[in-house]
């Protein structure tokens, strides 16, 4: 038997965690593509480092993005890997699939590319992880003849997401998979030409729980939340003890703002000192549900950390109703007011978060037509540098 | 189900060239609904979780929908995710769906049929776990697979790091959830700044600028701008920029700008350790992940160091939190001094903050622990 | 004990003249302090305030040292200084001292002095009080007797504040220390930028700029580094600077380094109110003051908005606020969202941060009170 | 009887607060200087606005500070004021008197000055407000002839200050009034002749209550404190608890850092947890007192917002001891190496906290020869942007 040519590679096949080098040898065995990604792959292993070039421009006709471009840097010792591109399409919301739809997928890419994916990428997208430029059109005209478009990439808005909300989740109060295909489908054009100063991301999660990360990873996160009370059944909850749940050390201690109190019989609950933080809830779902009146926290400015360090999305809109019956018009008029004002005064490769703080909020709020309230911010200033405008003065 | 033949996909192929529409969108979620969501839309009412791996969630209706999940690499082949659909065909009447960290979820609306799924499933070498208080999948991004930026592998390290926290994928008797992300380069795809443990890939020279390259392939400006420390200065002898050595911090910004500039290093590129961030608003607020371990070579295939510096925070915070304490409220409440002391790590002038809010981290009190 | 003539002083000048010695420093205070103070240095064990007024400090060897507190408007005569020491020669050995905040404290070794002593303090105007939980005295600055930079007066704000909050110098019947600190413009002389309430002198609209003396009396690069908000241009046609008004927020440092940038304008310079800060490290860490009220017109003599406005908030913190609580751990408690709303200020988008530190003020979460 | 002239400022006569305006009253009745005060004073309440000029050059001979030159904008209406320069005088440690040295100070300035004072500036100094150019002079002459001295202005050390310390107050854990008077004579130079690139304060408490509000306004705050365990006097604490204190919630829950527990009986302190925030002591200073090996933390930034923020102190030495016998030798070495640091890097009109946040704390550090420890910072950096030393790489 003759030696194996990745050895590193191959010692990431051992260990119970599924491993993704299985995954790229069971295509290796038919796509050249594939071998010679395993090939440079090793290489890497064996020189610590990658060995991939800058993006070219590639695409789709009519689109200006949905496709990065990547090139090996050693295209002679490694030809299938020489244009090794990927796609990216956009999940349908919640990630939710059929079989069918998930095989076409596969089919397509098994024909085209080569047979890699990611499902799914960071942003959302279900990624097609290598092609070469001749088969990009071809691949976008199968997937879109089946229902699926690109994805986002570049200077525009990138592919939304959302969890899976009211369609598996007693915590949802709104209908994150709707108003993720809402948004989608209408800014299919800031989706997929890109003309902005730079990238702009919406996440959809159905409670402050935020399991899409949205508060950490985009310039719009979209959090229901609620406006009542929390709806409290007293049996349930004496159950949980009965049960031998320690309810003062686990929910009532650690209660952010003590708006809860047990008094061995009845929980008490000061609905004017919650803030909704899902504590409780979450710990005892059979007894705790959010209120009735519920809707969403607009959070804005969300960001990795490059150029002006990270950035956890800030409260603009404290509540908003999110209605289905009304298109989502309020959030649409929102978004479209910030991206104009974004567009207009950002400079290049400044998220919108970078813009607002380079601006002042103030300037901000004009332009989105909104009010300042203290639930914006954590503390008012502490600085004395306070900017008047004209028509403050005498 | 046979997969579509090459002619078929042709046939497809032109026809979709024939419509040459563009913006249809994604498919439509309502298409991809098994009956029972269908018709709890909306109506769930609390949900347990009897074992790692299987959720039970019932609705006002009654109605209890299982979902089985199960754990994914990411980076799958088509063959992984047919092999999927073909349990889903199975179990769930061709249903399935994938969670915000890459899991695949099976939903089942039969109870007899949970079990079964479950052992074929392990059978088949899957794994199932990651729900409630467990290490749950590792986000993650391209690394040397397919990134031009990357100071690490991917796949490779989160492969490693879970096989080694396994265990804690498949139960859950954590304190509370552990989120662990990866990052390969500064650019941090994925929310590995708010995450319980992150580990970033790092840079740490100066780039090198090929000034001819330079002069052909980027707008200067941009270049300059780009940098976040004012790093970059203009070079007009030779149409180019040069880069300030000892401002430089190596987040790559300006070799994403422009081509012409290299910044790839084997010798010294690698790994840091991040702890304590946290995305969810429940009990505390948000929160970035600090700098725990500044450094630690790249040594694949399983970056054995890494490992190990992860497991023993791992280790450490599950044996010293309270019940339901994430790994940032853990730290909070001990405080930092507290943590580099039990932690044993040596805390470095890298762990100061030199960046524009540093001074917002300086302790600005006498209150401190020894 | 009279006073030195006039001959006698001449004397001394010329004796001091003759000597022509620099730096030999501050008197020595060894040779101030009282018998009982160097017998017991060091060796004071506890203290007890009995009343408003009075501290007694017992020490190790049983010795007490009684200190009765006196008001001081710190913009004193002679007169006022010499009455004090008529006071300190008759009850403290001519032995006193005077506060960080201004009072003046009388210190007696004697038990059976302090009552009379009081009593005649009283009897002759002087005011006894500020210890314990009270308003104590308002740390202040020049204003108007005094400083070119002045956005209001200091001592006439002092007076009027002071004497609507007069019985809580005298009482001790406050949840807490309150201490309040006034600064006529953005340099902040004195610790208002940490007070439970500040009261501070602002400008609001951008300098003016006397071209042909800028050219003679400053130096064009400190001027435009002066400007925190990069506001000031270089004029190179007049040899002067421009102010580029939208990006000034009127701080005044310009026209501190030059003195033909001239920023004092009656109808727009007045007072802005912060609260919440704190200097000890005790239970909290030390803290900044926040915005309260951004403006309120200079309205001389006696500033009856800023009075209220401060009356108001002591009021409120006093009826609210739970024992041992400073005005800042009470809004802290309740929230700032909160705090607004009880207190009835309308909330502005001048009280939203957007200077360097801006982002960390932002709220960064769901987590929010109605 | 003829109209006041000074009906707005008559009116801060009334109230029960000592009057300023009555004191300058008092003065105006033998000087003019303070009569034109009063006068011009009247005028700024009528027309809302100070009649200062920026100060010109005055000083006294061999000092580059001390003096603050003052001119009204009125010459001709106000001649008493055409010059009222402040002088300030280094006042001694804790602002203890002798009535022989107060009275002193009061019979020179009767004479050649305004007769109207500040008991005491913010910084701390003897301020005597007002007097013409050609006093200024013999001013200081009288004085250092009867032992005093001029305090600090301009770009130099200012007038360092300190709490009473040890000479009234049982919390003392560093003779702040010796190290005031020591460090003040030690550095008479860097106080009197200006020579930096902006003004540098210390101030001393005795302990973490701050009764100078060091942290807050001093480039070097030192302040006193203790790293052994608490004492705590059983029998004195049950006494405080009989007299009805509601221990466990003005004390035990108030405590930072849960370091204390009530068992009713006995006061529970875990040493390791306590952060020696003085409030339990505070709260019961005949039951508990700081530890017996004291010292004081060292912090270094303070100060107004001119030009980057306010800043309060950071913790760069967590525990130094001050040792008079060795002339407090390691806090002069530390300042000395700082103010070296700061005085070769600073910008002009840079506090050195500032100087600290544009270089990085990594260099001001290697400046004062001081290894990096958790003790310094609240949390551990967020942002990656991690610079490496030449020798941290390969
Ligand atoms: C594929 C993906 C990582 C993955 O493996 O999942 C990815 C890959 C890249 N990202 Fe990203 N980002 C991906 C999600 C993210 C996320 C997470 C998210 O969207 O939730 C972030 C952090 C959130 C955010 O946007 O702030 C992210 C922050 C960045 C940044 C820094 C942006 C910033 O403002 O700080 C860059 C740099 C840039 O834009 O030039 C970047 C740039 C890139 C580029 C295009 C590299 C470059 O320099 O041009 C990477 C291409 C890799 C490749 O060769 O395939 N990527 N990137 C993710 C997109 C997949 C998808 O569409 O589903
Ligand atoms: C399936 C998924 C949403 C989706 O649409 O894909 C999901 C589903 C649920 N989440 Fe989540 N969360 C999911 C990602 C997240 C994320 C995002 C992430 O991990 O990147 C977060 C924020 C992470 C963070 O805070 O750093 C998240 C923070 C939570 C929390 C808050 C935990 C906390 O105490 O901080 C809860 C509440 C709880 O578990 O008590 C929660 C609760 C839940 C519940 C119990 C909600 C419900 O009643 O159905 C679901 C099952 C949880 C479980 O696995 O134990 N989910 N959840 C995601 C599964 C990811 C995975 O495969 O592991
Ligand atoms: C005399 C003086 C020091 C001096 O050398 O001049 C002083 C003296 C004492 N202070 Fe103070 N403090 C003095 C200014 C301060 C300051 C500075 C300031 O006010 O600008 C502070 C920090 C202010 C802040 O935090 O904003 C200060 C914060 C404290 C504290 C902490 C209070 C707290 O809970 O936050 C205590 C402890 C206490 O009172 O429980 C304290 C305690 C004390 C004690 C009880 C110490 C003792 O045992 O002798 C003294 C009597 C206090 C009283 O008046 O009730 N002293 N004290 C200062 C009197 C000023 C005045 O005339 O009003
Ligand atoms: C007299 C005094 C106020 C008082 O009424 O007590 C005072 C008065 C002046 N201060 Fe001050 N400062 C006085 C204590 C302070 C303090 C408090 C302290 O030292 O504890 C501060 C805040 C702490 C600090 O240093 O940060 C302070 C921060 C300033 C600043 C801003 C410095 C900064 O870095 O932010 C300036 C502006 C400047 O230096 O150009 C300033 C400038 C001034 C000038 C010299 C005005 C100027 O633009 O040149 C004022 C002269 C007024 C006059 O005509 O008499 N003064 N100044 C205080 C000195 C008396 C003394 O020696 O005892
Ligand atoms: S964010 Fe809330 S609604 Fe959405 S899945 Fe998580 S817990 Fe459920
Ligand atoms: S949701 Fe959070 S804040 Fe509200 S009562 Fe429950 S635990 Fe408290
Ligand atoms: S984190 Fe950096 S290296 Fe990794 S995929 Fe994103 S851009 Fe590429
Ligand atoms: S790597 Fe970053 S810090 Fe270094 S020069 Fe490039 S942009 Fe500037
Ligand atoms: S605060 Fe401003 S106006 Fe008042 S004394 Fe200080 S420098 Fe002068
Ligand atoms: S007042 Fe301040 S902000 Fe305005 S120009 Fe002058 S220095 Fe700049
Ligand atoms: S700082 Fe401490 S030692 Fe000094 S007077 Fe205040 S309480 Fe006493
Ligand atoms: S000094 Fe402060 S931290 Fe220490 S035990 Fe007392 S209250 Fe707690």
């Amino acid at each position: 038997m003759s030696e194996s040519k990745t050895p590193l590679l191959d010692d990431l096949e051992k260990g119970q965690w599924p491993s993704f080098v299985t995954e790229i040898k069971k295509m290796a065995e038919t796509k050249p593509m594939a071998q010679d990604l395993l090939s440079l792959l090793e290489l890497s292993y064996k020189d610590k480092r990658g060995y991939w070039k800058h993006g070219g421009l590639v695409g789709i006709m009519g689109y200006g993005g949905g496709v990065i471009g990547r090139y090996t840097e050693k295209p002679e010792e490694f030809p299938g890997v020489r244009e090794f591109h990927t796609m990216r399409l956009n999940q349908p919301s919640g990630w939710f699939y059929t079989t069918k739809a998930l095989r076409t997928v596969c089919d397509i890419w098994e024909v085209k590319g080569s047979g890699l994916t990611n499902m799914h990428g960071a942003t959302g997208d279900i990624i097609l992880l290598g092609t070469t430029t001749d088969q990009l059109q071809p691949l976008f005209n199968a997937y879109s003849n089946e229902g699926f478009d690109l994805g986002g990439s570049g200077s525009n808005l990138r592919t939304p997401s959302c969890c899976c909300g009211m369609a598996r989740c007693e915590y949802a109060c709104i209908d994150t998979m709707d108003l993720c295909h809402n948004l989608t489908n209408h800014y299919q054009d800031e989706l997929h030409r890109p003309m902005w100063p730079y990238k702009s991301k919406i996440k959809i999660s159905g409670c402050p729980n935020d399991c899409v990360g949205a508060i950490a990873r985009s310039d719009f996160a979209i959090l229901g939340t609620w406006r009542d009370d929390l709806r409290i059944d007293q049996a349930a909850v004496r159950e949980y003890v009965e049960k031998g749940l320690d309810i003062q050390e686990i929910v009532i201690d650690r209660c952010p703002t003590s708006a809860l109190n047990w008094d061995g019989n009845e929980l008490q609950f000061k609905s004017e000192e919650c803030v909704r933080c899902m504590h409780c809830i979450n710990t005892m779902s059979k007894a705790i549900r959010t209120g009735v009146d519920k809707g969403a926290t607009i959070l804005v400015g969300g960001k990795a950390p490059i150029l002006q360090s990270a950035f956890l999305g800030w409260v603009i809109v404290p509540f908003m109703k999110m209605e289905k019956e009304n298109d989502y018009q309020e959030f649409k008029d929102f978004v479209e007011k910030a991206w104009e004002w974004w567009d207009e005064e950002a400079k290049v490769r400044e998220r919108i978060g970078e813009t607002i703080c380079r601006l002042g909020m103030r300037n901000f709020l004009r332009a989105v037509e909104l009010e300042p309230i203290p639930q914006m911010i954590f503390k008012p200033r502490t600085n004395p540098y306070v900017f008047w405008w004209p028509e403050d003065l005498n | 189900m046979s997969a579509l033949t090459e002619a078929q996909i042709d046939e497809i192929t032109k026809k979709g060239e024939q419509k040459s529409i563009t913006d249809i969108g994604p498919p439509f979620y309502g298409d991809m609904l098994p009956q029972i969501i269908k018709d709890n839309y909306g109506k769930w009412k609390y949900h347990e979780i009897p074992k790692s791996g299987l959720l039970v969630h019932t609705s006002e209706t009654g109605d209890k929908l299982y979902t089985v999940r199960v754990g994914s690499p990411r980076l799958v082949s088509i063959n992984f995710i047919r092999e999927i659909c073909d349990f889903a065909d199975k179990y769930c009447d061709g249903h399935l769906r994938f969670t915000s960290r890459y899991n695949v979820e099976l939903l089942l609306s039969d109870k007899d049929k949970v079990e079964p799924l479950i052992a074929e499933l392990k059978e088949k070498g899957f794994v199932v776990g990651g729900t409630g208080n467990c290490v749950a999948n590792i986000v993650h991004t391209q690394g040397w697979v397919h990134c031009h930026s990357a100071a690490t592998d991917a796949s490779g390290v989160v492969k490693v790091v879970m096989d080694e926290l396994f265990e804690y994928f498949t139960s859950m008797k954590l304190p509370a959830k552990m989120k662990i992300a990866l990052a390969c380069c500064l650019n941090m795809c994925g929310a590995v700044h708010c995450s319980d443990i992150a580990i970033l890939g790092i840079h740490r020279v100066a780039p090198t600028v090929d000034h001819e390259a330079v002069k052909n392939t980027c707008e200067l400006p941009a270049v300059i701008a780009s940098c976040p420390t004012a790093a970059i200065r203009p070079n007009p002898k030779l149409k180019s920029v040069t880069i300030k050595e000892e401002r430089c911090m190596y987040c790559g910004n300006c070799f994403t700008v422009c081509p012409a500039i290299h910044i790839v290093n084997p010798e010294n590129d690698g790994i840091s350790i991040w702890v304590g961030g946290k995305v969810s608003n429940a009990r505390s607020t948000p929160a970035f992940s600090h700098l725990a371990i500044p450094f630690i070579p790249n040594n694949p295939p399983r970056w054995p160091e890494v490992v190990d510096a992860v497991k023993k925070l791992v280790e450490l915070w599950k044996d010293n939190a309270k019940k339901g304490e994430r790994m940032g409220e853990w730290i909070d409440r001990i405080g930092w001094e507290r943590f580099f002391k039990v932690a044993e790590l040596p805390f470095t002038d890298k762990h100061i903050d030199d960046f524009t809010f540093a001074y917002t981290t300086f302790r600005a009190t006498t209150q401190f622990k020894w």
